[in-house]
């Protein structure tokens, strides 16, 4: 229920902010809807079970499905590579002239 | 065999036909013309056997996965074809010969010509009905290519042709398409030989559709009559050959073929007799109203299409061999006025009968051999024509598709042909007849008038004699009408309705011919549609229309592109709504208190970042958005996600922050947010992902494989930290992908920007370590050992000009302990990855976040600052990749595990160090382009605005 | 039992602090207030990660404190730069 | 919810530690309430990124207090050694940016800071070279 | 791990392993050792397909789970029909494009003057890398990681020359994708928090039986319908291929769409098993497909453009093969995608060619090229014939078959359609045709490098060369279409019984 | 410079204990001042911003003395000018009724710094 909501809140910010016609506010809501879309994926993996998947340290049985958790860890370097490009196409749109995203 | 062979010569002729070109100039047409009629006679060896009723065939495997065949056959029908395909282009080389002169590209024309008499005889020998349809379009693309040869004034009426006849061409696609789904194959002789196949499908009557427009395309009937004229532009003896003679005659062959599919049904008849014969009417009077010779042709060939295609819709077994040996007559007197016309504009310059004029005086017999073929048009006994023509009368008086069908359709073609005598009459009168206006022509040489002499005698010869063509023709037509009571066409029938009505034909042609002045003026007056002109237009309208539909998406504003796939987003939530079973329970409580403090941060960071103006606040907002997210992450018990997204998180805004930081704009660009679409479509697409994450996640029971993990994650790969071990041991191949992502990513940062060295040097040389602003603070660390520490309070401070700003000498000082931290961080975390948080990824952004921080702190002048991205990426990639590969040899799979002594993962470590390089190689990359200064960074150009005495760059 | 709900007022104390310094973001007035609000939410975000790594009994969570230390300071400063070069 | 398990420490441990967590609570809040009520950005970054400083410290060694692990320890010294390295380096950095931006400070402020007469009107080159 | 299985590697290890050198190496190597780098890495992965794909003509499916894992826990890269032949395109197309990038590379507004960091080689390394894995992969998430393999690179690549134009259109051709991205992952998420695996082979007809997973995986088709440029997710294609320099938009075309569809085709076939509840909508969403696409051509103003939006229209055929899923219709998709890629990829090149020589690919302003350039003007009509359908070029044949695979079906109304829209198909080409080698009434093309300069009407042969050969594979194709056939039918039956496959990859 | 505190003889680990205690006094001090400020309603402060020479010439010494009089509460350190003589130091001080009193402070704290800093290997102090 609460990922519900957290998930509902970053997408739709994400998303509003990918439709202006700034770059900047576009990356930002790319990065908001990549938050969201994590959560989603964590969620994924079940709420009830949060223990960190840390064997050893923790009780097997109440530790969180380690998969998801993986498939965002990737998803968001992917991403954070990603934007900084997309941060770098701003710059050399600037000094191209015009901010046309 | 022998259709193959035919149709193999002919091929093969065409391919001769530039080595001949090229050995005997315009004179290969000779070679070619005995070449194609020795090809002719050879087919009509098999006339016997044929006329007997057999079917030579023969099939070779194509397209077997589709049901096609390469498959020909050679009856009656195909082989009257054949033989008028082969004879009148034996007629046209020859003809070519002497037509064409220097200027013309004979051996483009010779190879065409020559091809397109292979493309007939293949689409009239096809016996499976992919293949006609290939032929089909090859002689369509043919006409197209011939047509041009007239040069770029013809690229007009090419291209309607082209487009015209490919639409047919497409139609017949699918009429084939569907003629062979429901007959089950696409045998030819199969089909028509079992109509009732085809009858009993619900395609029948789409495929009919379709083969009627492709028919009525190709043979110019209405409403595409248009391009036939059209294609005039092209030179004479392709008009003669392509577009009097056989191309035209396509279509006809086509009905023909599908008239025993067809015949049986009424609807066939009901469209073709009333198309036909309008065609035929509306074609007479066109031509009627021409001075053009070679335009009297052509529409006169339009007229007698129609008569054709009326015939063949009448369906009878005698209307059917009336369109038989019409088509046999019309391609014999057609051809031969083309020839003769091309000789008349040759010898006059001039093709209008309102130029010409009593040429019989000077070109006697030109005019002789014209007044024969011109008389077979008008089906004046004792040519060809008059038989042809009595017998279509007969035919069409047979129609009875509908009460008093045969009558109208019979004074109809009455009222046809009386134009055609009227506007035959014109071409010999207009050309010869009257007074001489060009005293100094002369007859053309023998050999130029040959073939048209040779086409003439055979109108007459043929005339006289018909009863010769009668085994062909019957057996043409038992071959689509299987039992059919065979009609012999003899000259004189005696006295009956067909003779009558040619006598009307005769006085009321004569009529329109006496009083031509007063028809012309009356016919000229009339308002013609122009069909070609309609075709521009909806060309041009549709070309608009496209225009219109394209324009969007030329250079669309980005959110018009992004909006949609969000937008579909709520529509696919909605449609899953509807269909979804009940919700079930969760395994366990989903939901903890501290949830919602998340939730409140969430909430408050992402509004703000949404609504602030403020492109900082926007920016910071975001970062916090993230940190709560962090937190959240931290909730679910997932440390190291946390602990990489918080780090990513970082390192992207300070990158941004970079960016920034070189724009002229700043952070007072004022927000320009288009709210209120952009929220309900950020609304929509949010509770659409939200509701979708309450109902499919969390919900079931833990998955099989996150058990598997944690049961078997430390034994098989001896690391603890569960999620590091899925990352480099379990999945490394995600993982390594990843790696491969950052490092393209860095080096693109190369690609798009350019150093500001780059700008200095003119040179993409990245070998010196120093970016443009080092230059001023280049003795960075070392620079502080000089001066400074007598404790004189007069030693003028000087190094701080050459050690930089002033301001960031904190910074300096402070990276001297803080640069080690972070790096031995970054290696610690590396190290013990797989045990506790941490790993190849968490640690390379803690290195990257170390270079990013030497960066702020010294401007680009400290030795991590001379690190390069390509070796870090490439070796990083290679180290990854090696390592992954480096159990081959043990006959494991790709990034397998290995095992050295006391259970120590060597693999998993090199390949995370693979990872780290990379990831550093981006950070470095960012650093080196994005960290560097523009060329008019905004407190300089600041500067230089209040003081005019220093130049802007 | 109380330690929970102690550690759980600690948080929601830090978790008001961090919405009164999203408030100074938004708010401003000026770049550099978002600047200071920058660098106190990120020591926020340090005491909560403290605080939750308590309250969730996982002291694996206290590398997050040292990482997140870091790396507040890194956007403070780089924020602070940009406040300065833009104005 | 379980009591958390980390803590391993007697009563007393657990009050001392406790009340220096508390500390640091209210220590970081304080440098909300701060940010809310003081006039201008100096005094702003003036008192809030000390006493969040302070209130961070005093939060992790409380931290180290309740939780006497020796990986822990190690963790928080580290934490708590570059927390009050970084603190001024970052306060610098946000009055410095306010300062060169030419934030106004609040009427009331005392502003003793022109440069000498000698040297307005052409400020030093180094001062002014943006990074 | 048998020596075939461990060949599957191959695709994606080769040209990762030239990437590597080339990155490593790109300054000190001279040019020619570089292309030889990148020509022997692509060659070597075109023989590795075709020989996967003579192993799997017959049904088997190859598959190494790597790291050696169990099922269902490691991730499976699988060679079936399918894939082995979407491999053996990526080869040959890599390979014409290579020899378009280096014959037409050098001089003044070549490939390598604007590749001043010499990225083009390592980066498409990377990105062919990227689309191979996405072909062999059989998990979704690993899916999603080569499909992000291939798409930064192609950011990359698409911005090379640093022109503003191109850095526009990067942009927005960056920020759909990642949007797409997004998307993509957010239905992997649903799918794993409903299914509890993004394996392929476990997840084989889940979709049919469990609405939930339907609903899920349809998140994912959404996302890979943008990505294959379907509409109404088109709209950022035409503008992001027709400013990329010559070579990269060859390769994109090639490329990035397909691996959309191909993926379309996959996850459709595996995980809704054929459902035909679903198929209308994709019958919709193909034909909106081609007519947009082929109108928006036909109103286009220059060669690229033209040939953009057309490759709109030509997805949607491919597409209509999905919609129909039947083996013909399948087989007729996958020949066309074949043979389309490489028809495609010929016009691009004649394109480029044109645009960089003579100065500008506007209609309005080219004519009479034929005479001066006839290897490009027949490469030129050869293809755009085939294009149109015109036999007996592979076009032809692809639809015909994709005809006959919707009048089979009974879907008349999109056979029609889809024989309408190759009447528009001509147009546009004749307007092309017209408008660029024919006609010689127009005016004066600008020079090619400034004022000053020589007006060059020829397109040097050496830049034409690649699409006449890649014209004469068409023709090749048509006339000789029954191999290309009966593998495409092999793919297809292996995506209308998915128990092979599903069998080989997934858990016991 | 007047009024400047010498420094205590002794070692440098002495010199710099002592130093340590003194300013985790004056820390802890200005920090509870501060706190006052906030948490108590109405404002009792008196800012100024002030420039103060320094004696401070290693880069060490400036950067040293600039991070303990921004740790400090109470006193920020706003900016570095290197004018024509000597570094001079832009402070914000937050009770500053009188501003040669935060001169003084500031400089005092300067002199101990520079007692412990300068006095076994001055020239060492930038290695
Ligand atoms: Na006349
Ligand atoms: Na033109």
């Amino acid at each position: 229920m609460t990922a519900a909501i957290i998930v509902t809140v970053l997408v739709a910010g994400g998303v509003f902010l990918i439709l202006q016609r700034e770059l900047l506010r576009v990356v930002l809501g790319f990065i908001l809807l990549g938050h969201g879309v994590n959560v989603l994926i964590i969620s994924a993996g079940g709420m009830y079970h949060r223990q960190p998947p840390l064997l050893g340290q923790q009780d097997r049985a109440a530790m969180a499905d380690p998969l998801p958790q993986a498939f965002v860890l990737t998803a968001i370097v992917i991403a954070f590579a990603i934007t900084v490009y997309l941060l770098a196409l701003l710059k050399a749109g600037d000094s191209a002239g015009g901010d046309r995203p | 065999m022998l259709p193959l062979i035919v149709l193999g010569g002919s091929v093969l002729l065409a391919l001769t036909a530039p080595l001949l070109t090229r050995l005997f100039g315009r004179n290969a047409g000779y070679p070619l013309a005995a070449g194609l009629a020795a090809l002719g006679v050879y087919a009509n060896t098999s006339a016997g056997a044929i006329v007997d009723g057999e079917v030579l065939t023969a099939s070779y495997d194509w397209m077997p996965t589709l049901g096609v065949a390469f498959g020909v056959r050679m009856d009656g029908l195909s082989l009257l074809f054949v033989t008028i395909v082969l004879g009148v282009g034996a007629l046209v080389m020859a003809y070519s010969a002497r037509y064409m002169g220097d200027d013309y590209p004979a051996g483009t024309v010779y190879g065409l010509l020559t091809g397109f008499a292979a493309a007939m005889i293949g689409l009239v020998t096809a016996n499976d009905l992919v293949l006609l349809y290939v032929f089909w379009e090859i002689t369509t693309v043919l006409s197209f290519l011939l047509i041009n040869t007239a040069g770029p004034r013809a690229a007009l009426p090419a291209g309607r042709a082209l487009v015209v006849t490919a639409l047919g061409g497409f139609a017949l696609l699918g009429a084939v398409v569907m003629i062979g789904v429901a007959a089950g194959t696409t045998d030819l002789g199969v089909i028509v030989g079992n109509p009732e196949t085809v009858l009993a499908s619900p395609l029948a009557i789409p495929a009919a559709a379709l083969l009627i427009l492709a028919a009525a395309t190709k043979s110019a009937q209405l409403p595409f009559t248009f391009w036939l004229p059209g294609a005039m532009v092209a030179m004479t003896p392709i008009s003669a050959y392509l577009h009097a003679a056989t191309m035209v005659k396509a279509g006809i062959y086509l009905l023909m073929r599908f008239s025993p599919v067809y015949v049986p049904t009424t609807a066939w008849s009901m469209v073709l007799v009333p198309l036909g014969l309008l065609t035929a009417v509306v074609g007479a009077v066109l031509a009627l109203r021409e001075h053009d010779l070679k335009a009297i042709l052509a529409q006169s060939t339009v007229s007698q299409l129609g008569l054709l295609t009326a015939a063949i819709g009448v369906g009878t077994s005698y209307a059917l061999s009336a369109a038989v040996l019409h088509t046999f007559a019309h391609a014999l007197f057609k051809a031969t006025l083309f020839m003769l016309v091309g000789i008349i504009d040759k010898e006059a310059g001039s093709r209008d009968v309102r130029e010409l004029g009593g040429l019989r005086t000077v070109m006697p017999i030109t005019a002789t051999l014209t007044g024969i073929a011109a008389l077979s048009m008008a089906g004046v006994p004792p040519l060809i024509g008059f038989v042809s023509k009595e017998t279509l009368y007969e035919g069409f008086l047979e129609a009875d598709f509908a009460p008093g069908a045969g009558p109208i359709a019979a004074v109809t073609a009455v009222i046809a042909s009386a134009l055609t005598f009227a506007y035959s009459a014109r071409i010999v009168y207009g050309a010869f007849g009257g007074t001489l206006t060009q005293p100094d022509l002369y007859e053309p040489p023998k050999a130029f008038l040959a073939p048209a002499a040779v086409a003439a005698a055979l109108g007459l010869a043929l005339g006289l004699g018909v009863g010769v063509l009668n085994p062909l023709t019957d057996r043409a037509t038992t071959d689509l009408y299987p039992g059919a009571e065979p009609a012999t066409f003899a000259l004189w029938h005696g006295v009956n309705t067909a003779l009558v009505l040619s006598l009307v034909t005769f006085a009321a042609g004569y009529a329109l011919f006496h009083w031509r002045d007063r028809v012309d003026a009356l016919l000229q007056r009339m308002w013609v549609p122009d069909g070609s002109a309609v075709y521009d237009r909806i060309r041009a309208r549709l070309i608009e229309f496209g225009g219109l539909v394209g324009r969007p998406d030329v250079d669309p504003a980005p959110a018009a592109v992004l909006a949609r796939p969000v937008l579909l987003l709520p529509v696919l939530a909605v449609v899953a709504g509807i269909g979804l079973p009940a919700l079930p329970g969760y395994p366990g409580p989903a939901v903890q208190g501290l949830d919602w403090l998340v939730v409140v941060l969430v909430l408050a960071t992402v509004a703000g970042a949404a609504v602030t103006s403020s492109v900082l606040a926007a920016l910071a907002l975001t970062g916090f958005a993230g940190l709560a997210t962090a937190l959240w992450l931290l909730l679910a018990g997932a440390p190291d996600v946390a602990l990489t997204l918080l780090l990513v998180e970082v390192l992207t805004t300070v990158v941004a922050v970079l960016v920034l930081r070189g724009r002229r704009e700043g952070l007072q660009r004022p927000a320009r947010l288009r709210a209120g679409p952009a929220a309900l479509t950020a609304l929509a697409a949010g509770l659409s992902l939200g509701a979708a994450t309450f109902v499919l996640t969390g919900r079931r029971p833990p998955s099989e494989v996150g058990g598997y993990f944690l049961d078997t994650a430390q034994e098989a790969t001896g690391g603890t930290n569960v999620v590091n071990t899925i990352l480099v041991d379990f999945r490394g191949m995600d993982t390594f992908g990843e790696a491969v992502v950052v490092g393209a990513a860095a080096l693109g940062l190369l690609v798009l920007l350019r150093r500001t060295s780059d700008d200095d040097r003119g040179s993409a040389d990245h070998s010196a370590g120093h970016s443009a602003d080092s230059s001023a603070d280049s003795s960075g660390d070392s620079g502080g050992s000089s001066g400074g520490d007598t404790g004189g309070d007069a030693a003028p401070p000087r190094l701080f000009a050459r050690d930089g700003p002033a301001d960031t000498i904190v910074m300096r000082v402070g990276s001297r302990v803080l640069f080690p931290v972070m790096l031995a961080l970054s290696l610690f975390l590396l190290w013990r990855g797989h045990d506790e948080p941490g790993g190849g990824f968490i640690s390379s952004l803690v290195g990257g976040v170390a270079v990013l921080f030497l960066r702020l702190a010294h401007r680009g002048d400290a030795w991590a600052m001379r690190l390069r991205p390509e070796p870090l990426v490439g070796s990083g990639l290679l180290l990854s990749l090696l390592t992954g590969l480096a159990v081959y040899p043990l006959g494991l799979p790709f990034l397998a595990p290995v095992y050295l002594p006391g259970e120590v993962l060597l693999s998993s470590f090199v390949f995370d160090l693979g990872i780290y390089l990379m990831v550093v190689g981006l950070m470095v990359a960012a650093v080196d382009r994005i960290g560097g200064r523009t060329r008019v960074g905004p407190v300089l150009s600041r500067r230089h605005r209040t003081t005019p005495e220093v130049t802007d760059r | 039992m109380t330690a929970t709900l102690l550690l759980d007022a600690g948080l929601g104390v830090l978790g008001l602090s961090l919405l009164v310094a999203v408030y100074r973001v938004l708010r401003g007035p000026t770049d550099a207030d978002r600047g200071l609000a920058v660098d106190y939410g990120f020591v926020v975000v340090v005491g909560l990660v403290a605080l939750l790594a308590l309250r969730l009994g996982s002291t694996a969570m206290l590398d997050l404190v040292v990482v997140a230390t870091l790396v507040g300071f890194l956007t403070t400063v780089a924020v602070a730069r940009l406040v300065w070069a833009s104005s | 919810m379980s009591a958390p398990d980390v803590l391993t420490g007697g009563p007393v441990q657990n009050a001392i530690g406790g009340t220096i967590v508390a500390l640091g609570v209210l220590l970081i809040a304080s440098g909300a309430i701060g940010m809310l009520r003081l006039p201008d950005i100096y005094n702003r970054t003036n008192a809030v990124t000390k006493a969040a400083g302070l209130g961070i410290v005093a939060l992790l060694v409380g931290v180290a207090v309740l939780v006497p692990e020796p990986d822990v320890l190690i963790t928080l010294g580290v934490a708590v050694a570059l927390q009050l390295f970084t603190i001024p380096i970052a306060s610098f950095a946000i009055g410095h940016a306010a300062y060169r931006s030419d934030v106004p400070s609040t009427p009331s402020t005392l502003r003793e800071d022109a440069p000498p007469a000698s040297e307005t009107g052409s400020p030093s080159a180094a001062d002014d070279r943006d990074c | 791990m048998t020596g075939l299985e461990a060949l599957v590697i191959a695709p994606i290890a080769i040209p990762l392993f030239a990437g590597g050198l080339l990155i490593l190496l790109a300054v000190r190597l001279p040019v020619l050792a570089r292309r030889a780098v990148a020509f022997t890495a692509v060659a070597a992965c075109t023989a590795v397909a075709g020989y996967l794909l003579a192993v799997t003509a017959d049904g088997t499916v190859v598959v190494q789970r790597l790291g050696g894992w169990p099922d269902g826990i490691a991730i499976p890269l699988a060679a079936d029909a399918f894939g082995a032949v979407m491999l053996l395109v990526t080869g040959v197309l890599g390979l014409a494009c290579l020899a378009f990038a280096a014959l037409d590379g050098g001089g003044p507004g070549g490939l390598e003057a604007s590749d001043r960091t010499r990225a083009f080689l390592p980066q498409t390394m990377l990105l062919l890398a990227g689309v191979n894995g996405a072909y062999l992969t059989a998990d979704l998430f690993n899916l999603f990681v080569f499909i992000e393999v291939m798409l930064v690179p192609s950011y990359v690549l698409i911005a090379t020359g640093r022109n503003p134009e191109r850095v526009a259109a990067a942009r927005l051709y960056l920020t759909v994708n990642l949007l797409a991205s997004t998307v993509f992952l957010a239905g992997l998420g649903l799918v794993y928090g409903v299914a509890g695996t993004v394996q392929l082979g476990d997840l084989a007809g889940a979709a049919v039986s469990d609405p939930r997973v339907a609903a899920a995986t349809a998140v994912v088709l959404l996302a890979l319908s943008v990505k294959a440029a379907l509409v109404p997710l088109h709209n950022w294609l035409p503008r992001a291929y027709s400013v990329a320099p010559a070579a990269v938009t060859v390769l994109f075309s090639g490329l990035l769409t397909k691996v959309g569809v191909y993926a379309l085709f996959r996850i459709y076939a595996v995980v809704y098993d054929g459902d035909p509840r679903f198929l209308p909508v994709i019958l919709v969403a193909a034909l909106l497909t081609m007519v947009v696409g082929v109108l928006a051509a036909v109103g286009a103003g220059g060669i690229r453009q033209i040939l953009t939006f057309h490759m709109v229209s030509q997805l949607g055929y491919i597409v209509l093969g999905l919609a129909i899923f039947t083996p013909v219709g399948l087989a007729a998709a996958i020949y066309f995608m074949v043979q389309y890629v490489l028809v495609k990829a010929a016009l691009l090149m004649v394109a480029g060619a044109v645009e960089r020589h003579v100065g500008t690919g506007e209609l309005s302003r080219l004519g009479g090229l034929a005479a001066h350039s006839p290897v490009a003007a027949v490469a030129f009509a050869v293809s755009a014939l085939s294009l149109a359908g015109i036999p007996p070029l592979s076009g032809f044949v692809g639809k015909l078959a994709l005809v006959l695979g919707a009048v089979d079906a009974r879907l008349v109304a999109a056979a029609l359609v889809a024989i309408g829209v190759s009447v528009f198909t001509l147009l546009s080409m004749l307007k092309i045709w017209n408008g660029v080698f024919w006609g010689g009434d127009a005016p004066a093309p600008e020079p090619a490098g400034g004022a000053g300069t020589v007006v060059a009407l020829r397109v040097p042969v050496r830049a034409a060369a690649p699409a006449l050969v890649l014209g004469g594979l068409s023709l090749l194709l048509g006339l000789a279409a029954e191999p290309l056939l009966a593998v495409s039918t092999a793919a297809a039956n292996g995506l209308v019984d998915t128990t092979g496959y599903a069998g080989a990859v997934g858990a016991p | 410079m007047t009024g400047r505190t010498r420094a205590p003889g002794g070692g440098r680990p002495a010199a710099a204990a002592h130093f340590l205690v003194w300013f985790t006094g004056e820390f802890f001090r200005a920090n509870a001042v501060v706190l006052r400020e906030v948490l108590t309603p109405g404002h009792t402060i008196d800012p100024a911003i002030v420039r103060v020479r320094l004696r401070s010439r290693s880069m060490v010494e400036i950067a040293s003395i600039m991070s303990l009089i921004s740790l400090t509460p109470g006193t920020l350190a706003l900016n570095l000018t290197t004018g024509s003589r000597s570094p001079e130091l832009i402070v914000h001080g937050m009770h500053a009724t009188d501003p040669e009193q935060l001169r003084a402070s500031v400089q005092e704290m300067e002199d101990r710094l520079l007692a412990f800093l300068r006095r076994p290997a001055p020239e060492e102090d930038d290695a």
